[in-house]
């Protein structure tokens, strides 16, 4: 039987001077199971939670409503309260009556009124209030960290600086991502890769970071401070515990195939690492081009290999480990123009390329070793355009959204190219300037100077004419059509979430946005975390950031991670779901409803009414990753879900007090 | 440098705009005016406003400036610039509405090329089909352009390309009737 | 097989030796091309500058009459026509009240369900490649051939439902089949002009000039169309563009099925090649001795 | 019910608020001392999707006049998806109200943020005016 104690607060006159107060506290004490009642001047103040620790002694009270201000406010404090006098804090009820009453109305007679049935609303809620209890879940104190581009290896750097360890996992044969392969950065022109490899070593030699190139996960289970993670590690074909990195096997392959890391602008060795400064230093076959893995002739690596690190029947592998954090740093691609900008050529014209293309050419360890020239026939192009917002800002044929670095990427490549060509005529197609960034603005301005000339419009066509590109657009500042006759156009691409990252989401456990990027769990106020607890998020694979916002990005997933690890264990809210097993059928319906993947089928045995042993399956929700909902609850039919602190009986209690 | 006084963003301009936009299926405040239609329109040459200040003049809800421009007859509605509008704007549908409500209104500032079309249909009205020759024969005499093209029509005549006696369908009446209906069901010829 | 044919206004005059051509075409290969009967014009460029419902009704005549006589599909050679009706037929289809208010116009019972092709989609994709081929036997090899599709072939793309509306391949597909060469040019849909050429002949004329001028520079030695207008325009236009704007222009123009039917073993005389403003003569004598060398080799 | 019964008739109405978004706009126009009508009375759940059509049957049972559901806009919702379901959920539920005899302009679903509190107030003041104009509810199930 409850015992309930009802607290009026005036707040001041912030709520007696619309509302009665005295007149509702002798209202509620008519109430089913009110014990005791009173008005109070400050309930939060040190003597009203006093009052209230006392009142439960007195009165011997049990269960307790305050009506006062919003329980956004005050929840925590009383319940607080409710604890240090001896009682369940979830044996707790609040009710608004400042910023949702008094506040709102100015009829004292009228907002008495409606205060009144407000208590006894909560008085009908608390009168089925159960005791409830938080349970704690151990962290591990390892974080992974997936992809590992300028982003992750910061993120893992400052994770690992802190004294925790980390699992830093890339897909591809080196670590570093898209940074090494731009020659120069925007707006203090320092070499991309003078600063971005140095990194990659520090990594490679951090004692607290496990580098694992060439590797995917492939699962997730479990949930914060306990996810179960197994990674696959593909088959290198090279043992790297006696591979030195000598690099002879790489001059002796004899086959050779256009390098993805230039872009299919250069060629590489079946046997290879993407460049030289890669991180692992060691080299990996192409199980696709290998001769010997294809044809099952050659073999010349193995045979020039002074260590014997050659090993053709390397087979892919899986690791499995516990981490207590998660940040994911997959970053972006580059959107395929070539499907369906038809206007610009369809990809057909080899002189139409991507500013990625671009820096390759420019950056002087790229495949013309620095120097611009035109795919076509190699010659150095005398007047190059460049477009803007390919793809991006582009609902028909690309993307809605703005790229975001585009703008500042397109004035450093005519800011290049006008250096390396001092004659060179560069031609920036745009739609807007956008260069909200520190030193940004002044750096297209100095490429202004420097002679690019800008034309704001969208470019309509590009085709061919004797060798040469014809550019159409409208130059719409004096509303006249213009047409450039170029030997090179750079495109400036959209950036688009990374090939697999959709895949990887659903992996981990929480849905990516319309556009596939990543969704973050609150767009101003968490901005680093994703709606799975202990997910972090660092890096483009949010939204297009160019290297400042992600390296920014990576340092706030990292302190998030940092403060997660520096517990030994995360209390879990109580007010999670719990499955009546007695009536749950084990249909399953709630398991697709659950955005937080907190809802398993687990079979129990028990007795049946003949005292045979049967086993069945029942819903069974996991404390860890429940957030407290409550959707689950509605989809189940036979009602055996409930939600604690919001069950069905304690909504409908308030419901029915209204009509009383 | 002309002054253009901006109407009032709720007033009857704007309606009317709202209605034309809406009879072509076209979203005026898709437009970011990037210009990409106006870059590959290939009349674009010859016009006084680009299809994409056309589209502008109406943001502003400059209505009547942006049916006496010449743009809205010289557009050929190819659909270069819907098939390209990064908006999916239907550049061309709005310009077929704009010269109805032009001719509507009764502002016409290319003659010729709605007298053009006035002959073509009236042809079509009267013979069910449309006679090349009669046509080009009509056009040239009430445009005055007397000997247009004259050196190619003996071409014509004598490969037999060309016929005096215009072809003629059977049911000229269905025909009438459609014209008749059309008409009465709003925007005259 | 049997097809519902609508010629429209062109074929009758201007155009004849595309009728023909098509003609022979269907009667080499095997089907059968059925006139609509009554057929009226189907308001070209004009209807639809004037008056919106004018527009829908004028081809929905004709194509009621077509779904009367029990077709499934029309073939419809000029790209005007061929773009009136395919509008006509869509917003029609989006909509059962313009259906009804169009049968209610043209007082016929108007489905809106006949396949409407234009010619080159029923020769290149529907009836298909591998059906041409056989009938191939004076193949048009090493001709550089520009394929000129024009705009309303292809545009709009979510109604004509054609090809790819920047850089359509059927008609370039047919080319090579027929052995020629196909040129790679940035003209291929571009506009003509249409009728701009009677009320705004500068307009036209310049259009009408950069087509010509890109054909030429890209190295094609004659261009292909699949629309009277486009072929008239090109055709008759390139001696005033020469006197006016000091060019040289001295191009072939070719309706598509006159190339098809060259190589299955027509005449120019029976294709009615000598109607054509610019002369075809040497080129033709020239691609065909070209291919029957090859053949004897 | 006499005339001057009715003529005093305040309605009744429950709204149903999603903690994240639509309680704490209510919050927010109590904080901008914003004037709303007193027939409102709020009950706070932690998600729209925790709104189980049940309860909203049982408000009209008992004799509610007026019924909201508001919750985070869709896109926005605290818990990621709940709010689809609600979207769906009760667009089924008006068409079931107004076969029960329930006037569907009683019950209202609305999208209100944590920063809505304009919204928040026009919403129920504009239900408050709507109810008032229909009249006293007939219980479901019962004689008034």
């Amino acid at each position: 039987m409850k015992r309930i104690g009802v607290f009026i607060c005036h707040c001041g006159s912030n709520i007696a001077a619309t509302v009665d107060c005295a007149k509702v506290a002798e209202a509620a004490q008519a109430f089913p199971g009110v014990s005791f009642s009173s008005d109070y001047k400050y309930m939060c103040s040190e003597p009203g939670q006093e009052f209230i620790k006392d009142s439960i002694k007195k009165y011997d009270l049990n269960a307790i409503v305050v009506a006062s201000c919003t329980p956004r406010m005050h929840e925590h404090t009383f319940r607080k309260t409710l604890a240090n006098g001896g009682l369940n804090p979830y044996m707790f009820e609040m009710t608004n009556l400042r910023e949702q009453c008094s506040w709102v109305h100015s009829d004292i007679e009228k907002a008495t009124a409606k205060a009144i049935d407000l208590v006894r609303m909560s008085v009908a809620k608390v009168a089925k209030n159960e005791e409830l209890f938080s349970s704690t879940i151990p962290m591990h104190k390892k974080a992974l960290v997936i992809g590992a581009g300028i982003a992750g290896m910061q993120a893992a750097l400052d994770i690992a600086d802190a004294g925790h360890k980390v699992v830093l996992v890339d897909r591809e044969p080196t670590i570093g991502g898209k940074m090494p392969m731009l020659d120069k950065t925007f707006p203090t022109m320092d070499c991309s890769a003078c600063i971005s490899t140095p990194k990659m070593v520090e990594v490679a030699q951090h004692p607290n970071i496990e580098l694992m190139a060439y590797s995917e996960v492939v699962e997730i289970n479990g949930f914060i401070g306990n996810f179960d993670v197994t990674i696959k590690t593909k088959a290198k074909y090279v043992d790297h515990a006696k591979c030195t990195g000598c690099g002879l096997c790489e001059t002796k392959c004899p086959k050779k195939v256009p390098n993805e890391y230039d872009l299919g602008m250069g060629l590489r060795s079946c046997i290879y690492k993407p460049f030289a400064q890669a991180v692992p230093n060691k080299p990996v076959i192409d199980a696709q081009n290998c001769r010997k893995l294809v044809e099952g002739k050659c073999g010349v690596c193995a045979k020039v290999c002074p260590t014997g690190a050659i090993k053709y029947d390397d087979t892919e592998s899986f690791t499995t480990d516990t981490f207590g954090a998660i940040v994911m740093a997959t970053g972006y691609d580059l959107f395929k123009w070539e499907d369906v900008y038809g206007e610009y050529g369809y990809g057909k014209y080899p002189d139409v390329v991507t500013g990625l293309h671009f820096e390759r050419m420019v950056n002087a360890s790229g495949p013309t070793g620095g120097k611009l020239k035109r795919p076509s026939d190699g010659t150095t192009p005398k007047t190059v355009v460049f477009i803007k917002c390919v793809g991006s800002r582009d609902s028909a044929k690309g993307k809605s959204y703005c790229s975001r670095a585009c703008c500042m990427y397109t004035a450093k490549h005519a800011h290049q190219f006008l250096d390396k060509t001092p004659d060179g005529n560069a031609y920036v197609f745009y739609m807007d300037v956008r260069t909200p960034g520190k030193g940004y603005d002044e750096f297209y301005e100095s490429t202004l100077r420097d002679g690019a000339v800008y034309l704001r419009g969208r470019v309509s066509k590009i085709y061919q004419e004797g060798g040469k590109l014809i550019i159409k657009g409208e130059d719409s500042l004096i509303g006249k059509q213009v047409e450039v006759t170029a030997d090179m156009v750079v495109l400036a691409t959209a950036m688009v979430p990374s090939a697999g990252s959709r895949q990887l989401a659903q992996t981990v456990g929480f849905l990516p946005d319309l556009n596939g990027w990543y969704q973050e769990a609150h767009p101003k106020l968490r901005p680093v975390e994703t709606p799975t607890a202990g997910v972090f998020l660092a890096g483009a694979c949010q939204g297009p950031k160019d290297i400042p916002d992600s390296v920014a990005q990576a340092g706030a997933a990292a302190a998030k991670v940092c403060g997660l690890l520096s517990k030994s264990q995360l209390e879990t809210n109580p007010m999670t779901a719990k499955t009546n097993t007695a009536i749950c059928s084990g249909c399953g319906t709630c398991i697709p409803v659950c955005p937080y993947k907190a809802i398993q089928l687990e079979s129990i045995t028990e007795r049946d009414h003949h005292g045979h042993r049967i086993t069945r399956n029942v819903a069974s929700v996991n404390n860890g990753l429940c957030q407290g909902c409550g959707a689950c609850t509605v989809i189940c039919r036979p009602g055996a879900i409930d939600l604690q602190g919001f069950k069905n009986d304690q909504i409908l209690e308030e419901v029915d007090s209204l009509w009383m | 440098m002309e002054k253009v006084c901006l109407p009032s963003i709720s007033g009857k301009n704007h309606q009317d705009i709202q209605h034309l936009a809406k009879e072509a299926g076209v979203e005026l405040t898709k437009c970011y005016q990037c210009g990409k239609c106006s870059a590959g329109c290939p009349v674009g040459f010859a016009m006084d406003e680009s299809p994409r200040r056309v589209i502008r003049l109406l943001q502003l809800g400059l209505l009547d400036e942006a049916l006496k421009t010449h743009s809205i007859w010289l557009c050929a509605t190819c659909d270069t610039c819907s098939t390209r509008c990064p908006n999916g704007i239907a550049v061309a549908a709005l310009m077929d509405t704009l010269r109805q409500e032009a001719k509507r209104r009764s502002i016409i500032t290319e003659k010729n090329i709605n007298l053009f079309n006035e002959i073509f249909l009236s042809n079509v009205k009267m013979f069910g089909r449309s006679p090349e020759v009669i046509l080009s024969g009509l056009y040239n005499l009430k445009s005055g352009n007397l000997f247009q093209d004259a050196d190619a029509g003996s071409h014509l005549f004598k490969t037999g390309k060309a016929h005096i006696l215009p072809s003629k369908i059977k049911n000229t009446q269905a025909i009438k009737r459609i014209f008749a209906k059309c008409l009465e069901k709003g925007g005259q010829h | 097989m049997k097809y519902a044919y609508y010629p429209g206004c062109s074929l009758d005059a201007t155009g004849v030796e595309f009728d023909t051509s098509n003609k022979l075409v269907a009667k080499k290969m095997g089907f059968d091309l059925v006139e609509i009967p009554d057929w009226n014009c189907c308001g070209a460029s004009s209807a639809h500058a004037v008056n919106h419902m004018l527009a829908l009704a004028l081809p929905a005549r004709n194509l009621a009459i077509a779904e009367a006589e029990g077709f499934d599909t029309v073939a419809i050679p000029c790209a005007a026509c061929f773009a009136r009706c395919k509008t006509t037929a869509f917003e029609a289809q989006s909509s059962p009240e313009t259906k009804a208010k169009i049968s209610d116009i043209i007082e016929m019972d108007y489905q809106a369900n006949i396949e409407i092709l234009s010619f080159l989609d029923l020769l290149g994709k529907k009836i298909g490649l591998d059906k041409i081929k056989p009938h191939v036997i004076k193949p048009l090899t090493g001709l550089k051939i520009a394929s000129y599709y024009g705009c309303l072939l292809v545009r709009p793309a979510k109604i004509a439902q054609s090809d790819d509306p920047e850089n359509p391949m059927v008609m370039d597909n047919i080319m090579a089949v027929l052995g020629a060469d196909p040129v790679e040019w940035g003209y291929k849909t571009e506009c003509c002009g249409a009728s701009h050429v009677m009320p705004v002949p500068k307009v036209g004329q310049q259009m009408i000039h950069d087509i010509l001028k890109n054909a030429q520079i890209n190295g094609a030695e004659a261009i292909s169309t699949a629309c009277p207008l486009c072929m008239i325009n090109l055709d008759m236009r390139q001696k005033q563009l020469n006197a006016q704007l000091g060019t040289n222009f001295n191009i072939p123009i070719f309706h598509f099925t006159e190339l098809v039917a060259l190589s299955f073993g027509y005449s120019p005389k029976e294709i009615g090649l000598s109607k054509h403003f610019v002369s075809s003569e040497n080129l033709i004598k020239d691609t065909l001795s070209t291919g029957a060398r090859s053949d004897g080799a | 019910m006499d005339v001057i019964e009715e003529q005093q008739w305040e309605p009744k109405i429950l709204a149903f608020c999603c903690n994240w978004c639509a309680y704490s706009g209510a919050d927010l126009a109590g904080l901008n001392r914003m004037k709303y009508p007193e027939n409102i009375r709020i009950l706070r759940v932690p998600c729209s999707a925790r709104v189980n059509p049940q309860f909203i049957l049982r408000a009209f049972q008992k004799g509610a006049d007026g019924v909201l559901v508001a919750g985070c806009h869709p896109g926005d919702c605290h818990y990621a998806t709940g709010n689809y379901y609600t979207r769906r959920r009760f667009q089924v539920m008006k068409r079931l109200l107004e076969y029960s005899g329930i006037d569907p302009r009683r019950f209202q679903a609305k999208w209100v943020s944590g920063a809505e509190a304009d919204k928040f107030r026009a919403t129920v003041t504009k239900l408050c005016e709507d109810v008032k104009a229909i009249g006293p509810s007939r219980k479901l199930g019962g004689s008034k």
